[in-house]
């Protein structure tokens, strides 16, 4: 168990060093001056020349890549060139939005979901299977800003009934941050949920028709509890990989809604660092986000260790 | 009919039919199959793939999968309270309540037919409490007590073990257990011991043997395996193509096969024995020629017709009925004079 | 086609309606949420030239003077207006007294000198005054003097802006980055969250004047207990919280969106006019750096078209070839003749007069930013083939924009904006080195003779040269004068329709 | 998988094949739906009495009518005509990526798969490139990048080609043991002609079908990306940037986001249909009805 | 043909020497195949026995080097495979051959019967051009299929008919040595005799060398000249079928023979039933291998692993105790 564990997290160690690994090339391929860029147009010759041996832009590239290997360890993940802040604090400080976002879509997706999922893999090929799975596809071809403008339009503006952007002025209590949230997280909630319906089924078909369904069956077990205790449990490896992967997901869709719905997140200060062409933070924002995945990932892992006790020793 | 039941005997499946009926084809998997099993005793149901004897077994547990549906036939069952009842017919709730109390099954994968999430002993316990009104504790106990009868070395212990912690015998012995954790009347045990090694199959059908003996339960044995079939079975049913083609007691059936197919089943397995001669010199083996049709395109008449040697063109004509052709031996060949 | 409008100055013109609902006293308390364009990059208003930055910095920090009424310079942390003497070299400014900043400290002639000189170093427009001042003295706490190297009559101007502004900070506070935004403004900066909220508090401690407020000047009340601006990029972002009632004021509606803003939560406020979009041309380098090309582009062009692709209804824009609008002391009509011709057949002969080779791409650089300006750019890219360019359209996103206009390699026409400056010469191609870098003796001979003249009515007459001259070797192109909105809520009053909105004097109506 | 490789359709069945395609009546829905989105990206434009980029200012912000069937935009463009041939920029750069992403996905799976000792390298940068969400890989690729349509398609090309490496990978794992090709190396077929006769010509389904939901997603990317403005230029019309155009008129002319809206959904779903079409049917696991 | 009839004075065709197979795992090392040494005659068919787990397929497949072997000898002629360059060992693939257990899968599901047998014939340059069609029509026919059969997908066929076609491909290039690898034991019990006529058929006309992996003990007695008996990765008897069927040496021949049911119901046998399972090849017993399930087992075995000593003529067994059971009449 031991050996797993570390097995695991050693691959996980691996995967964040390629991680960091693509980021820095994606920095090196952007073209033109990265100390131009940070000292804006009105920079003469001599101060970039300046940042430049400052920023170690001077050296040979693979010492540049180890100190900012270094750098990432230390969690230096360099200053916003327009916030004047070091990036992973403005990371930190729209953590929030996006985070709630994500738990709440990733809430509604699995609400949505499993439900739906289990019952249409238990009556394949019914009316309800079908109809469920062609509603879940559908899901999964609208575009989620899309979907969120024709919801701000219609459920905020026409109908008042929530907020349409913005997540609360200063202050702003928990109850209406959250208020703000609703929206978003259903544009995003509904489209995510598509591809954990079609998971959640696979993998349930996949197990209905295991051997130790139909042993459990041969007890004289009733329906419920064959689907429930025995296929849903040795479903939900697959099922909770899935969930982790949406997890992930909505941290990329949060970027578009949160756009949408002008939501202070990461998402959006991605947008608008691109915008603004601060590559610390875009570069901070992919280290991080892919860091997450790696990291829920590797929990999702663990938990299969604690789920199936094949992978145990 | 069902007073027709003999006393002694615990099921009698008359002219049962499997169907699988799909958009485009009707897959006739089990189509008139009848033989009676006694109390006590062995009957084995033996026959190539295709032949529909898993399906047999899975149309007395009431377990078909999807598109399979009994449609014609009984299968007649006297319970413990003596009634007799038609499974074929039987409500849902019935079936539950039948399985794992009075009709038990074992399967041929024993690395798969258990549920890897869970202990064996929970497993088992979950058998017993489904049933009864026990605690789990003391399920539990119970369920150590099986290991411990179908001889799993330090049976106490290993309850809670997962099933990936034993090997193929030691989970079809789990399973043995599971069975007959309610002491049924009847076990369904579909090849079980196919996919497992010679050395460990011996060490299951001696098992089987003794188990029966002591708890007295019928089985009905599934196998492709005529030397499985010789060592366990008291009364043998040989299908073909989803029907019986021929029934007799075991001694009688290999000295005395009655259907060209069964006759060539035996001669086409090789036996130094018979078939080198005393120079050592192999003799060409007589296989059966051509191979078993598919259960949805079966040639008319008699299925065997075509690979048939005695055939003639009137065998394709019709289905031939089951001839008596012996005590308790039933023949369906036109041409079973002839063997 | 001509003067079609007659109003000239500031007007708030659908506000007038539901204004007598609410018009009463103006109360003290209340929070608002001002939505804005955007993230200001900074909250220093030496650093930058953006309108956000003023919008939201002009709460904080006060310049020494101001505008007021018809964009006249009045004084505002000055006492008055200053003393000039020795033929318009030398400024005597008085400060007022007990003035305090926001960190308690009270301002004194110290603080404006360095304040003054930090302008000089970092602030655009202070390195246009720079380039004319001699030197800045304090010859006492409460006098500052500023001796020029010769007469420079838009220096008062330059003081007055709200944008590369010459605040007055605390002397002990001149780090560049700026570290503490403290000024002596009637508001005070609660809490910043970058792409969430600024939050400013009333300066309990604030000295305001006395005088009657006048515009940017006069007294400055200090009704509303907090302002929040919040950047909301989208500008149906904006509109939907305005109609949804989420922000007592959204600034730069799109004009499309006026329709939507109805309902008893918001309503439109027009400034009008506020200003003009201008296609800027690369006199440098490339093809626009011939003037009969540069010419052709102008005889080509249909201002109305382009307005109407912009801005939707003549309710937003105004055809108007003249630099400055009526109303404004500059409006003239020299060298208009040459604007709205909308001729491309016309220019097509001029264009191969001129020796155009038919293949090199005329390159528009623009940006989605203002929607205005990229549906001008695709509107005058159809007059522009039409006359025989070949044109090549290049969306970049702002700050790509603004980068990328620095190289004249880059470029052969971008499309900016500017609102009305109060003084004419701080207009983009008015300098040698913004980028167009128009530089010509006609110029150079006529913006002389105009800054160098103090008289305000001499002066209007002298700008005529200029704009002759402007129109003579076209270093841009003005499309014409639009409009602004901005959505208000009706209970917000007190509000003066500005290009750059402050929220002093303004009240929460019960 | 193994079974999906050794039941995958052999090419004989070809006809037999499409037959039971076409039975399924979502695969034949959604064909035909992509049928209908090519054929007007191809030839809507000729048909069509209005040029694409003509401004015609005075009929600015029509509402759908029998001269303009889906109104027309801000520009008076006629909308069903840029839709047209926004659609076929959307269907191009949809198409490129999986492409681009089949070049390199195939090629690294493929490697990474058949050589052991590739694979631990490869298939930890999948990973690695798996953990970049979509959407914000390809923002900071574009932005790197640059913006233009060559660009997003390289973007997107890389950001899904570790989906289609590893399902390459995996499979090409799992046929590297199958009998037919340990029946190849006992007869001496050289290792490249392996790679392609046996184990790149039995990928050819799964690949078919991942390259269909590639597609779909290449879509839906590429109009996010427009839609945020850090995708292709605006003046390049696909319907990502004629949604984002069209945002600002939602309230008086809706029709100008609404229908380019509809048509990546159309174009989506009818590709998801095909692709989940194709995998019931190439894939036995989950189409064992008997 | 083959009769019992050797002489150990003729050079085998096939001569493994201490071959080793082992397989590192992340906890442990399998031995696959552990130190196994035997011959192969010309013209004759070995059978290789064993249980699941005993190495008989790997061993096969180190031969034909589709795994590679990690220590030992495999002289085929004078030369060991074992050390030739994988450009080699390609020519020499045309002499050695392997036929499949599973017909479903040895077949590409997408190349056409035709193709698969050209390819065979053009990896090595044989049948070219013109030549090429009849021959492969020759090689159907000689398997039992038509000639027609070749414009076919393996899917059209059933699983008698692949192994056929499988057998055809093997033959394509004529090799001298073909090890076949269960190649009855996935078809049904009627189709088999087809194919074990068909193997016995070829072998005498082109007078093949055959190594037969199997399980099925009865098809081993009736078609194989000599047996091998495998447990764990290691050889326990090996020698003349007859002799090895009549008189098994090793106790776990004994066992082996003692549990394969018998298709007869009247056979009264003497029921050895082994107790436990095979301990993990990740963790063999010491000694013998076989000594944790060996109703005989003594503290000598688990010392020193049991050489191989001959017992007869051929005939070799690896247990220390094999002469005391012998005098005592248990084996």
């Amino acid at each position: 168990m031991i050996r797993t564990i570390s097995h695991r997290l050693l691959g996980m160690l691996v995967v964040m060093l390629l991680v960091v690994t693509i980021v820095f090339v994606i920095v090196r391929i952007t073209p033109g001056d990265p100390a131009a860029v940070m000292l804006g147009p009105d920079a003469t010759s001599a101060d970039i020349a300046a940042l430049r041996t400052q920023l170690g832009l001077d050296r040979p590239l693979l010492v540049q890549y180890f100190q900012y290997l270094a750098d990432v360890v230390r969690g230096d993940f360099g200053q916003s060139i327009f916030l004047g802040q070091p990036v992973l604090r403005a990371l930190a400080d729209r953590a929030e939005p996006t985070f709630f976002l994500t738990l709440f879509s990733l809430g509604i997706a699995v609400a949505i979901a499993l439900p739906i999922g289990i019952y249409s893999a238990y009556r394949r090929g019914s009316a309800f299977d079908q109809s469920a799975t062609t509603v879940a596809m559908l899901a999964a071809s609208i575009p989620s800003f899309w979907l969120g403008l024709l919801m701000i339009q219609f459920f905020a503006v026409k109908l008042g009934w929530f907020p349409t952007s913005g997540y609360g002025g200063p202050g702003a209590s928990f109850a209406t941050r959250l208020g703000h949230l609703v929206l978003p997280a259903f544009a995003l909630g509904i489209v995510s949920s598509a591809l954990i319906i079609r998971f959640t089924r696979a993998s349930m078909l996949d197990v209905l028709n295991d051997d130790y369904v139909r042993t459990a069956r041969s007890k004289g077990m009733g329906e419920a509890r064959v689907i429930l205790r025995h296929a849903l449990k040795n479903a939900m490896i697959p099922i909770l990989t899935i969930i982790g992967l949406t997890a992930a997901l909505l941290i990329s869709g949060a970027v578009v809604t949160e756009t949408v719905f002008s939501l202070p997140g990461v998402g959006n200060l991605v947008v608008n660092a691109v915008l603004r062409r601060d590559y610390p933070v875009i570069q901070g924002a992919l280290l991080v986000v892919a860091g997450l995945y790696v990291l829920i990932n590797f929990l999702i892992d663990m938990l299969y260790i604690l789920v199936d006790p094949r992978v145990r020793y | 009919m069902r007073d027709a039941l003999a006393p002694d005997t615990l099921l009698s499946v008359r002219n049962l039919q499997t169907h699988f009926v799909s958009r485009s084809e009707v897959a006739k998997s089990v189509d008139g199959v009848t033989f009676d099993l006694k109390r006590g005793e062995t009957v084995a149901v033996v026959g190539e793939s295709g032949s529909g004897k898993s399906v047999t077994s899975l149309s007395i547990m009431g377990l078909l999968a999807h598109p399979g549906r009994i449609v014609g036939g009984e299968i007649l069952y006297r319970n413990r309270q003596g009634t007799v009842r038609d499974l074929a017919q039987a409500s849902a709730k019935e079936m539950k309540r039948l399985r794992g109390t009075e009709i038990a099954m074992i399967f041929q994968e024993p690395m798969t037919s258990l549920n890897p999430l869970f202990t064996v002993g929970d497993q088992i316990a979950e058998m017993i409490t489904l049933h009864e009104k026990i605690s789990y504790r003391a399920a539990l106990d119970r369920a150590a007590e099986m290991l411990e009868l179908v001889e799993i070395p330090a049976a106490r212990r290993r309850v809670n073990d997962y099933p990936h912690h034993m090997s193929g015998g030691m989970r079809q012995r789990v399973m043995i257990a599971l069975a007959l954790a309610n002491k049924p009347s009847l076990l369904i045990a579909d090849e079980p011991t196919t996919a497992l090694d010679v050395t460990i199959q011996a060490q299951i059908l001696d098992l089987l043997r003794r188990l029966q003996s002591e708890m007295g339960m019928s089985i009905l044995f599934i196998t492709h395996n005529l030397g499985v079939v010789a060592e366990i079975a008291r009364e043998v049913v040989v299908m073909y193509a989803g029907r019986v083609v021929e029934q007799a007691p075991v001694v009688d059936l290999f000295a005395r096969p009655k259907h060209p197919y069964t006759e060539g089943l035996l001669a086409c397995t090789p036996n130094a024995a018979r078939d080198v001669d005393p120079n050592g010199v192999r003799l060409p083996l007589r296989p059966i020629p051509g191979s078993v049709p598919p259960i949805t395109a079966l040639p008319p008449g008699c299925t065997y017709a075509p690979r048939c040697t005695y055939a003639v063109p009137g065998c394709t004509g019709a289905v031939p009925p089951l001839f008596s052709v012996g005590a308790s031996h039933l023949s369906r060949c036109f041409r079973h004079e002839l063997l | 086609m001509k003067h079609w409008h007659k109003a000239i100055t500031l007007a708030a013109a659908a506000a007038l309606s539901t204004a007598a609902a609410y018009a009463q006293e103006p109360q003290r308390g209340g929070v608002i949420d001002v939505a804005t364009i955007g993230e200001p990059p900074t909250l220093d208003p030496m650093a930058s030239t953006a309108d956000l930055v003023g919008i939201v910095s002009q709460n904080i920090f006060e310049t020494l003077f101001t505008f007021g009424t018809d964009w006249k310079v009045v004084p505002l942390l000055a006492e008055a207006m200053p003393e000039i003497s020795d033929e318009g070299r030398v400024y005597t400014i008085k400060l007022r007294q007990g003035v305090t900043f926001h960190d308690g400290s009270a301002m004194d002639s110290a603080d404006v000198l360095a304040s003054l000189q930090r302008w000089q170093k970092v602030a655009s427009r202070g390195q246009q005054a720079a380039a004319n001042i001699a030197s800045i003295e304090a010859p006492d706490a409460q006098t500052i003097r500023i001796t020029l190297k010769e007469p420079y009559a838009p220096l008062l101007s330059l003081l007055a802006f709200n944008n590369s502004a010459a605040v007055v900070l605390p002397s002990e506070n001149m780090a560049v980055p700026m570290e503490k935004p403290v000024g002596t403004g009637p508001y005070m900066l609660k809490e910043r969250k970058p792409d969430q909220y600024i939050q400013l508090a009333r300066f309990d401690a604030y000295k305001g004047r006395e005088d009657a407020s006048d515009f940017y000047g006069g007294a400055r009340h200090q009704y509303l207990d907090e302002i929040r601006f919040v950047p909301v990029p989208d500008p149906n972002t904006r509109v939907e919280g305005a109609v949804a009632g989420q922000f007592a004021y959204a600034d730069s509606i799109p004009v499309e969106s006026v329709g939507r803003l109805t309902g008893d939560k918001t309503e439109a406020v027009t400034l009008k006019p506020f200003g003009w979009p201008v296609f800027v041309m690369n006199t440098k380098e490339g093809l626009l750096s011939d003037v009969a090309k540069r010419r052709a582009v102008l005889t080509a062009l249909n201002p109305e078209d382009l307005l109407i692709a912009g801005f939707g209804t003549s309710d937003f824009y105004a055809v108007d070839g003249s630099l400055y609008p009526e109303g404004y002391a500059w409006n003239n009509k020299e060298g208009v003749e040459a604007y709205g011709q909308g001729d491309p057949e016309k220019a097509a002969t001029a264009l191969s007069e001129a020796g155009y080779d038919g293949t090199t791409p005329l390159r528009i650089l623009t940006s989605r930013q203002y929607e205005f300006h990229y549906k001008m750019a695709e509107v005058a890219a159809e007059y522009l083939k039409l006359a025989g360019f070949q044109v090549k359209l290049d969306v970049v996103d702002w700050a790509t924009l603004t980068q990328r206009r620095q190289d004249p390699k880059a470029w052969d026409i971008f499309i900016s904006h500017s609102p009305f400056l109060p003084e004419p010469s701080l207009i983009g191609v008015m300098q040698d080195t913004s980028p167009g870098w128009w530089v010509s003796e006609a110029k150079t001979a006529a913006l002389k003779a105009f800054n160098a003249e103090s008289d305000p009515a001499k002066r209007a007459e002298l700008f005529g040269a200029v704009q002759k001259v402007f129109y003579d070797e076209v270093p841009a192109f003005k499309v014409g004068d639009f409009n602004a909105v901005a959505a208000k809520s009706p209970k917000l009053q007190g509000v003066t329709p500005a290009p750059w909105p402050y929220f002093w004097n303004a009240y929460l109506a019960k | 998988m193994a079974a999906t490789m050794t039941a995958a359709m052999p090419a004989s069945g070809r006809s037999q094949f499409l037959r039971s395609l076409l039975r399924r009546k979502p695969v034949v829905i959604g064909l035909a739906v992509l049928l209908l989105i090519l054929l007007l990206a191809l030839f809507g434009p000729m048909l069509s009495p209005y040029a694409a980029s003509k401004l015609s200012l005075a009929s600015r912000l029509k509402p759908p009518s029998p001269e303009h069937w889906l109104g027309t935009d801000d520009f008076g463009r006629d909308v069903l005509t840029r839709l047209a041939v926004a659609g076929r920029l959307s269907l191009l750069v949809g198409f490129s990526v999986v492409v681009v992403s089949c070049v390199i996905g195939v090629t690294l799976g493929l490697l990474a798969g058949f050589f052991r000792r590739l694979d631990t390298p490869v298939a930890r940068l999948i990973d690695a490139m798996m953990a970049f969400p979509d959407i914000l890989l390809a923002i900071a690729l574009v932005a790197a990048l640059g913006p233009s349509v060559v660009n997003v398609i390289a973007a997107l090309g890389i950001v899904y080609a570790p989906r289609l490496a590893r399902i390459v990978r995996a499979s090409t794992l799992v046929i590297r043991e199958l009998p037919y090709v340990e029946a190849a190396r006992a007869l001496g077929v050289s290792t490249p002609r392996i790679m392609v006769r046996h184990v790149l010509r039995n990928l050819l389904s799964p690949i078919l079908v991942q390259s269909t939901f590639i597609f779909a997603s290449a879509m839906l990317a590429e109009a996010g990306l427009s839609f945020l403005g850090v995708g292709v230029s605006p003046s390049v019309p696909t319907w990502g940037t004629m949604i984002a155009q069209g945002r600002q008129y939602l309230d008086q002319a809706s029709w100008i986001m609404f229908f380019p809206g509809l048509a990546i959904v159309c174009a989506v779903l009818s590709l998801q249909l095909v692709g989940d079409g194709l995998r019931d049917l190439l894939d036995p696991r989950l189409s064992k009805d008997i | 043909m083959s009769t019992l009839a050797h002489t150990s004075s003729e050079a085998p065709l096939l001569s493994v020497k201490n071959l080793e197979t082992y397989f590192p795992l992340s906890h442990g090392t399998v031995r696959a195949v552990d130190g196994v040494s035997f011959e192969v005659r010309r013209g004759t068919i070995v059978g290789l026995v064993g249980e699941s787990g005993s190495g008989k397929t790997t061993l096969g497949r180190s031969i034909l080097r589709l795994v590679e072997p990690t220590g030992g000898e495999a002289r085929f002629e004078d030369k060991d495979l074992l050390t030739l360059s994988p450009r080699e060992m390609r020519a020499y693939r045309r002499r050695l051959q392997i036929i499949f257990q599973d017909p479903y899968s040895s077949l590409n599901p997408r190349m056409r019967v035709g193709a698969i047998l050209a390819e065979a014939l053009d990896t090595h340059g044989l049948a070219k051009g013109s030549a090429r069609a009849p021959r492969i029509a020759e090689l159907l026919t000689r398997v039992g299929l038509s000639p027609e059969h070749a414009k076919r997908f393996p899917h059209e066929f059933s699983g008698g008919q692949r192994q056929r076609i499988g057998i055809a491909r093997a033959l394509a290039v004529e090799p001298e040595l073909i090890v076949a690898d269960e190649p009855v034991s996935a078809l049904d019990v009627s189709v088999q005799a087809q194919i074990l006529n068909l193997m016995q058929e070829l072998q005498k006309e082109f007078g093949l060398t055959m190594l037969f992996v199997a399980h099925d003990l009865s098809v081993v007695e009736y078609l194989c000249d000599e047996v091998v008996v495998m447990y764990l990765g290691r050889i326990m008897e090996r020698g003349p079928s007859a002799q090895v069927y009549s008189r098994p040496r090793h106790p776990y021949t004994k066992a082996l023979l003692a549990t394969a049911p018998i298709p007869d119901p009247t056979v009264k046998r003497e029921r050895i039933i082994l107790k436990g399972d095979i301990p993990s090849p990740l963790d063999p017993p010491s000694g013998c291998v076989f000594r944790t399930r060996c109703p005989y087992a003594a503290p000598i075995c688990a010392e020193n692993r049991p050489p191989d000593e001959a017992v007869g003529l051929d005939h070799f067994v690896a247990c220390v105790r094999k002469d005391e059971l012998a005098t005592s009449g248990e084996l």
